[in-house]
């Protein structure tokens, strides 16, 4: 549904282009549940934002990016029309800034329904977008509220059936569950799952919260610097990590019954534009051996999984 | 067992908001409505609870950033709410403060060292003292001296978090209350500043008020825990207690959310009837005509606000 | 529909501000360094001056205690009388609102010129932001909002002049003086009295100093819809709507757009201002009557009662305008209303 | 230690400019003009061929209303004094006028803006009253109320357009710091018992003062156009004058507009030019400060 081959972003600035994303091999399947993980400046919204054909005109691209049979991205040019809205959606991280605040819910529904779907009466429009709005469970009277008057639930649930109504085949949800309450992060992760698998969608999920993506997902990508480290098709992943990244990030999640120390990674993740040559990892890598500090390693097929880690290339040789 | 370096007794406190609209006036929302807590010397109390539960503007009302409409605050015994503000410098010595979000809370505008070294300012020491005590802090939290000259739009989140603990223990305080000091941290750097915590407090044999809405967060950490939820705290014992086997159906709740999955409400109204009892699956009648009453179990170890441990 | 209450309380806010400046005056008046009388008469000289300057202090009442001073000077200011002009040798007030009125026709329709031609020129500016027709727009809108009002209007003069036409000085021609209506403004009075001779004559008078001030709020506000639009499209639901694949001009019309009316309805307020002292020079250029005439004669004259008379009015007349332009402004934002 | 703050805004303020410098056109031919004008100004009773006239104490009115001549390269006015003398004079007065009250203007209200959010409540309030009385009084007006009272015009103007100038600023910088004041870098120090004065000078000042300028600068040419609309007032009023000041010689040139145009045009278009090399370079530095407008940026769906 989705397969980046090669692609690179970057952004332009005075100096010259800040690559934040390079060399992104990406494979998602239809009515898969995908799980983009990494920490904050590793590229992640960028890669979203590429999908859902939001990059600001000052990005620069190159390699190629497929979504559903269509090249939206090729070489340093962009072609979104008739795919964004049609084929994917972004789902924004705070559902209130999402909707304008100027129109009611059901004028915003109304909107992108007869923008998609240009033969439809005014009637059958508005029981469209009622019917929406049943889908993620609010209530016919939401229709004529402006946002405002929304708890911020209703805000969240109004935002997904926003992004529902031009019947996408893919949606891109960027830290949707960020800066909520450990239950409502399950109840919008469940939220999403539930009409993911009503419509067979295609669903790009980007966090940092690795319990959530344990939750949700069938596919796990985990980002660092810009690039895939790792990749599993189950979230059987998260519970036995295979790249050194991924194995200390999971030991510096404080754990509910065990007081050892956490994992000190040291060190920051470097900038977009500053990484380092070899293994971008290496300068923060308990395993760091002399050709991770040369050579940046390929994407190598370790067991059920793909990994970025030179420690897995004799291995696989064999 | 020793008394309480921290003494909260039946705090009551309110912000004033606009009524919201375009109506004019005032109204009161009670931020937190009678809090009981105790918090012993050389222990860490871990405050969990979701956003709008009364956590911070705890912290906040010990600060004396949020002015208590009712009951007391005792700090070694005194009545910090009531002190005149000379008595008041005496006690703010010994309560550091590191706050929530470390971008709004280091002047981006001042040498790091500046920052640091502001609480020991209206203590009028030699300009040697406050070098050699900026020195000492720093070395704690392993800042490079060049950090010192540097200014705070340099540093990351995760330096800053780290600049913040070394002006709050300055001064050598006793208690640090800590406000949500990871929540706007990656995973690595989060790891960072827990492990910090950790040695500090041994160290320096300090006592935490730890507030945060990640209840893993809280239990490395913690000691005991109380958990909040619309300004009040319905459930405090031993953290490993209360992580093997929570009492209060919202505790349950935080401690195992992917078991609910669906969005719950809270009842942040002014009554002061369970804040849960929409939903609680042990609710009773009781719950919907009387303010739930703090039961006391486990050998008065554990406080549970419920009607349903009652019996 | 916003409430009464909000309404309510602009009002009250308003009234106490009135109140202040009416009490700023009062100070004014009897603390100044001299004699307050000897200013208020207008400073005379000459054989009059003594006898002026006693019906001054009668009328300031000197020798009375401060507080019946207070008392008479609000209920005179209540009951409109405000003193006799120096200058002119009537009531204050009633020139005041005589020659304001002429001063507000201008001002109201350099607005109604400019507006719909700001948010014109800012759209497609801010549409096109980066591009030719963006930098043409931006400058041409900096260097208007930035010139001077009588050098384009004395431009204007001097190139109607050139072209012998007919129309310019004075409000209305002498022939039509002796019409008289109830509001005080030439192209609305003529109409009533169903003069449309009188009213093509007046509209004809008034036009060319509109257009020179109207350039003041052409400049700003284009400006300002380019900047509102620019920042509107950052915001993150007009992001969502483009990632919802709407069309180009429904996002604008729909989603942007709205973004601009708070703005433009609280920027009139403060740009009226600066547009009444275009007003007072343009008109001076083209030497209509108004409230710019009425105090460059006042200044010469040191006609005090009158200048203080002036700014009261004004002060008024601005304390309510920017209170009803925030009230509008509150007004069209949904989020506010109940 | 004590100057970081003032260095750290003048750092900010010198790469605004530059990257102004780097990037806008317009701000360079702007700022060569000023830097002409200034130089201009600074140089104009040196090199002013008549002098005496320029300054007004000298009268020639034999020679009044004389065309532009090479004795009289802008020709001469009703009072018969070379113009082009007189514009000289006016220049320097005129710029040091406007910057004397945007300097204070901005200094008054940042002092003022900056302690009224940190002081008590009712001091708050009744500050923020004064302000809003004073942003309701037109400049124009109070400066012919002052022009009465204290005789000199140049003096009464400035101080007249300083009382309506500086709540701007007051309001603005009061805005700012009470969103600041929320922040925990100003309760910090407030809690550990420093004094308001010491939070408004380290941690409100430094953190207010870069966007101030800005606003500042944008204003300048704005305040330049009233001076000379005022000073333009009271020459129309006033018959005969002596201080050079451009705006009452444009009033003074009006009523020879048609026999004589250039006793007008020169004062207004010099006028015109300041007002616009003002406001061109401010809007520019404005532009390059505001975080959406400084992208390079297109609509891109």
């Amino acid at each position: 549904m989705v397969r980046s081959e090669e692609l690179g972003i970057g952004y332009e600035h005075d100096e010259g282009v800040a690559w934040v994303v390079e060399d992104l091999d990406l494979e998602v399947e239809h009515g898969v549940v995908t799980c983009l993980i990494g920490e904050s400046g590793c590229g992640k919204s960028t890669i979203g934002n590429a999908i859902s054909g939001l990059l600001p005109p000052y990005a620069r691209t190159y390699g190629r990016l497929v979504v559903a049979d269509r090249v939206v991205i090729d070489g340093d040019k962009m072609n979104f029309t008739g795919v964004r809205g049609k084929v994917v959606v972004r789902i924004a991280q705070d559902p209130a800034s999402a909707l304008n605040p100027y129109l009611t819910i059901g004028e915003q529904l109304s909107t992108a329904i007869r923008t998609h779907f240009p033969g439809l009466s005014e009637h059958d429009v508005r029981s469209k977008a009622l019917e929406l709005l049943s889908d993620v469970m609010l209530g016919e009277d939401v229709y004529d509220r402006y946002p405002h008057q929304l708890s911020g639930g209703m805000k969240r649930r109004a935002a997904i059936a926003l992004a529902l109504a031009p019947e996408p085949e893919v949606i891109v949800a960027d830290e949707p569950t960020s800066a909520l309450d450990a239950y409502l992060k399950y109840a919008v992760a469940s939220l999403l799952k539930k009409l993911q698998r009503e419509w067979e969608l295609t669903l790009v999920f980007i966090t940092h919260d690795v319990s959530i993506a344990r939750y949700i997902c069938d596919q796990v990508v985990v980002v660092y610097a810009g690039r895939i480290v790792e990749e599993g098709a189950s979230p059987r992943c998260l519970e036995s990590p295979s790249h050194p990244y991924l194995e200390l990030l999971l030991k510096a999640l404080p754990k509910r019954f065990s007081k050892d120390r956490l994992a000190d990674i040291p060190g920051m993740p470097p900038r977009p534009g500053m990484y380092p040559t070899g293994c971008k990892f290496h300068p923060r890598c308990p395993y760091v051996f002399e050709r991770c500090r040369q050579e940046e390693p390929p994407i190598i097929k370790a067991g059920d999984r793909l990994v970025r880690c030179w420690r897995y290339y004799e291995q696989s040789l064999t | 067992m020793s008394s309480p370096l921290l003494k909260i007794e039946n705090l009551h406190a309110f912000y004033t908001v606009p009524l919201g609209g375009l109506r004019y006036g005032y109204r009161k929302v009670w931020a937190l409505k009678g809090v009981n807590l105790d918090v012993f010397p050389g222990t860490t109390l871990g405050v969990v609870g979701g956003s709008g539960s009364g956590k911070t503007s705890l912290i906040r009302a010990i600060l004396g950033f949020l002015r208590p409409a009712k009951g007391r605050i005792l700090f070694r015994g005194m009545d910090i709410s009531k002190l005149d503000r000379r008595r008041r410098m005496e006690i703010v010595k010994e309560i550091g403060y590191v706050p929530q979000e470390p971008s709004q809370s280091i002047n981006p505008k001042m040498t790091i060292k500046d920052s640091i070294a502001e609480p020991l300012r209206p203590l009028g020491l030699s300009k040697e003292d406050i070098e050699k005590r900026i020195g000492v802090v720093m070395e704690m939290l392993d800042l490079d001296r060049s950090v010192g000259r540097m200014l705070a739009r340099e540093l990351s989140g995760g330096m800053l978090q780290r600049v913040a603990i070394a002006r709050a223990i300055i001064l050598k305080p006793r208690l640090l209350l800590l406000d949500e000091p990871t929540s706007f941290l990656d995973i690595s750097t989060q790891a960072q500043i827990l492990n910090i915590l950790r040695d500090l407090k041994e160290e320096l044999g300090l006592t935490y008020v730890l507030v945060s809405h990640d209840i893993d967060v809280v239990s490395y950490i913690s000691d005991r825990i109380a958990v909040m939820v619309s300004g009040k705290v319905v459930e405090e014992g031993v953290a490993e207690k209360i992580l093997r086997e929570p009492l209060h159906p919202y505790t349950s709740i935080l401690l195992n959310p992917e078991g609910v999955a669906r969005e719950i409400s809270i009842a942040n109204s002014e009554t002061d009837l369970c804040p849960i009892r929409s939903w609680c699956p042990l609710r009773m009648k009781k719950c919907s005509t009387e303010p739930p009453p703090a039961v006391k179990i486990d050998n008065e170890e554990r406080t549970v606000l419920c009607w349903h441990y009652t019996t | 529909m916003i409430t009464i209450n909000y309404i309510l309380k602009r009002a009250i806010l308003s009234l106490v501000l009135i109140l202040g400046v009416i009490s700023l005056t009062f100070i004014a008046m009897n603390f100044i360094p001299g004699d307050p009388a000897f200013v208020w008469a207008g400073k005379p000289r000459g054989p009059g001056a003594a006898v002026a300057i006693e019906s001054a202090r009668e009328y300031l009442g000197l020798d009375l205690p401060l507080h019946v001073r207070l008392a008479t000077y609000l209920y005179r200011f209540f009951t409109g009388d405000w003193g006799i002009s120096v200058r002119f040798k009537q009531p204050v007030l009633s020139i005041v609102v005589r020659s304001f009125t002429a001063s507000l026709e201008l001002v109201l329709y350099s607005f109604a010129i400019a507006t719909p031609l700001a948010i014109w020129l800012g759209t497609k500016a801010a549409v096109s932001r980066g591009g030719t027709v963006d930098r043409v727009i931006y400058y041409v809108s900096t260097v208007l909002a930035g010139s001077p009002r009588f050098l384009l209007a004395g431009l204007l003069y001097l190139v109607l002049y050139m072209v012998n036409y007919n129309y310019l000085g004075l409000r209305l021609d002498p022939a039509y003086s002796v019409l008289r209506g109830p509001t005080g403004f030439a192209t609305i009075d003529t109409l009533i009295l169903g003069r449309l001779d009188a009213f093509a004559d007046a509209l004809l008078r008034l036009i060319p100093p509109a257009l020179a001030i109207s350039t003041y709020p052409l400049g700003v506000l284009v400006r300002v819809v380019r900047v509102t639009l620019s920042e509107a499209f950052e915001e993150e639901y007009v992001r969502q709507a483009a990632s919802l694949g709407l069309a180009r001009k429904v996002i604008v019309r729909k989603y942007a757009f709205p973004n601009i009316l708070p703005v433009t309805s609280q920027l009139s307020g403060l740009m009226f201002t600066y547009m009444l002292i275009d007003a007072m020079v343009v008109e001076n250029v083209f030497s209509r009557e108004g409230l710019g005439e009425a105090v460059a004669k006042a200044v010469v004259s040191s006609d005090y009662p009158l200048l203080i008379g002036a700014t009261v009015f004004v002060a008024i007349v601005l304390i309510v305008v920017n209170t009803v332009a925030d009230i509008v402004q509150a007004a069209v934002d949904p989020r506010v209303r109940l | 230690m004590s100057s970081l703050p003032l260095r750290s805004t003048i750092e900010d303020i010198t790469s605004l400019l530059t990257r102004t410098w780097r990037k806008r056109p317009g701000f360079r031919v702007s700022l060569i003009i000023m830097i002409v004008l200034f130089t201009v100004a600074a140089l104009g009773p040196y090199i002013a061929p008549y002098p005496r006239q320029g300054l007004g104490v000298e009268i020639d009115v034999t020679n009044a209303l004389l065309p532009p001549s090479p004795k009289h390269i802008l020709g001469t006015d009703s009072l018969g004094r070379d113009v082009l003398s007189r514009v000289l004079f006016a220049l320097g007065r005129g710029l040091y006028q406007s910057l004397v009250v945007v300097a204070v203007s901005l200094v008054l209200g940042i002092v003022v803006g900056s302690f009224t959010a940190l002081a008590p409540r009712s001091i708050e309030a009744v500050v923020s009253y004064v302000i809003e009385l004073l942003l309701a009084l037109p400049s124009i007006l109070l400066a012919a109320l002052l022009a009465i009272l204290l005789g000199g015009t140049a003096t009464s103007i400035t101080v007249a357009l300083i009382v309506t100038w500086f709540p701007w600023y007051a309001r603005v910088s009061y805005l700012q710091a009470r969103g600041l004041r929320e922040l925990d870098f100003v309760r910090i120090p407030l809690y550990y018992g420093l004094s308001r004065a010491y939070v408004v000078v380290k941690h409100i000042g430094p953190n207010i003062l870069a966007p101030m300028i800005v606003e500042a600068l944008s204003d300048m040419g704005s305040v330049v156009l009233e001076i000379s609309s005022i000073t333009f007032l009271f020459g129309i009023g006033i018959g005969s004058f002596e201080e050079p000041d451009l705006g009452m010689m444009v009033a003074n040139g009006l009523r020879d507009l048609v026999r004589a145009p250039w006793v007008f045009t020169a004062p207004a278009a010099i006028l015109a030019l300041i007002a616009i090399v003002f406001t061109v370079f401010g809007e520019a530095v404005y532009e390059e400060h505001h975080p959406i407008l400084r992208r390079r940026w297109w609509l891109w769906f």
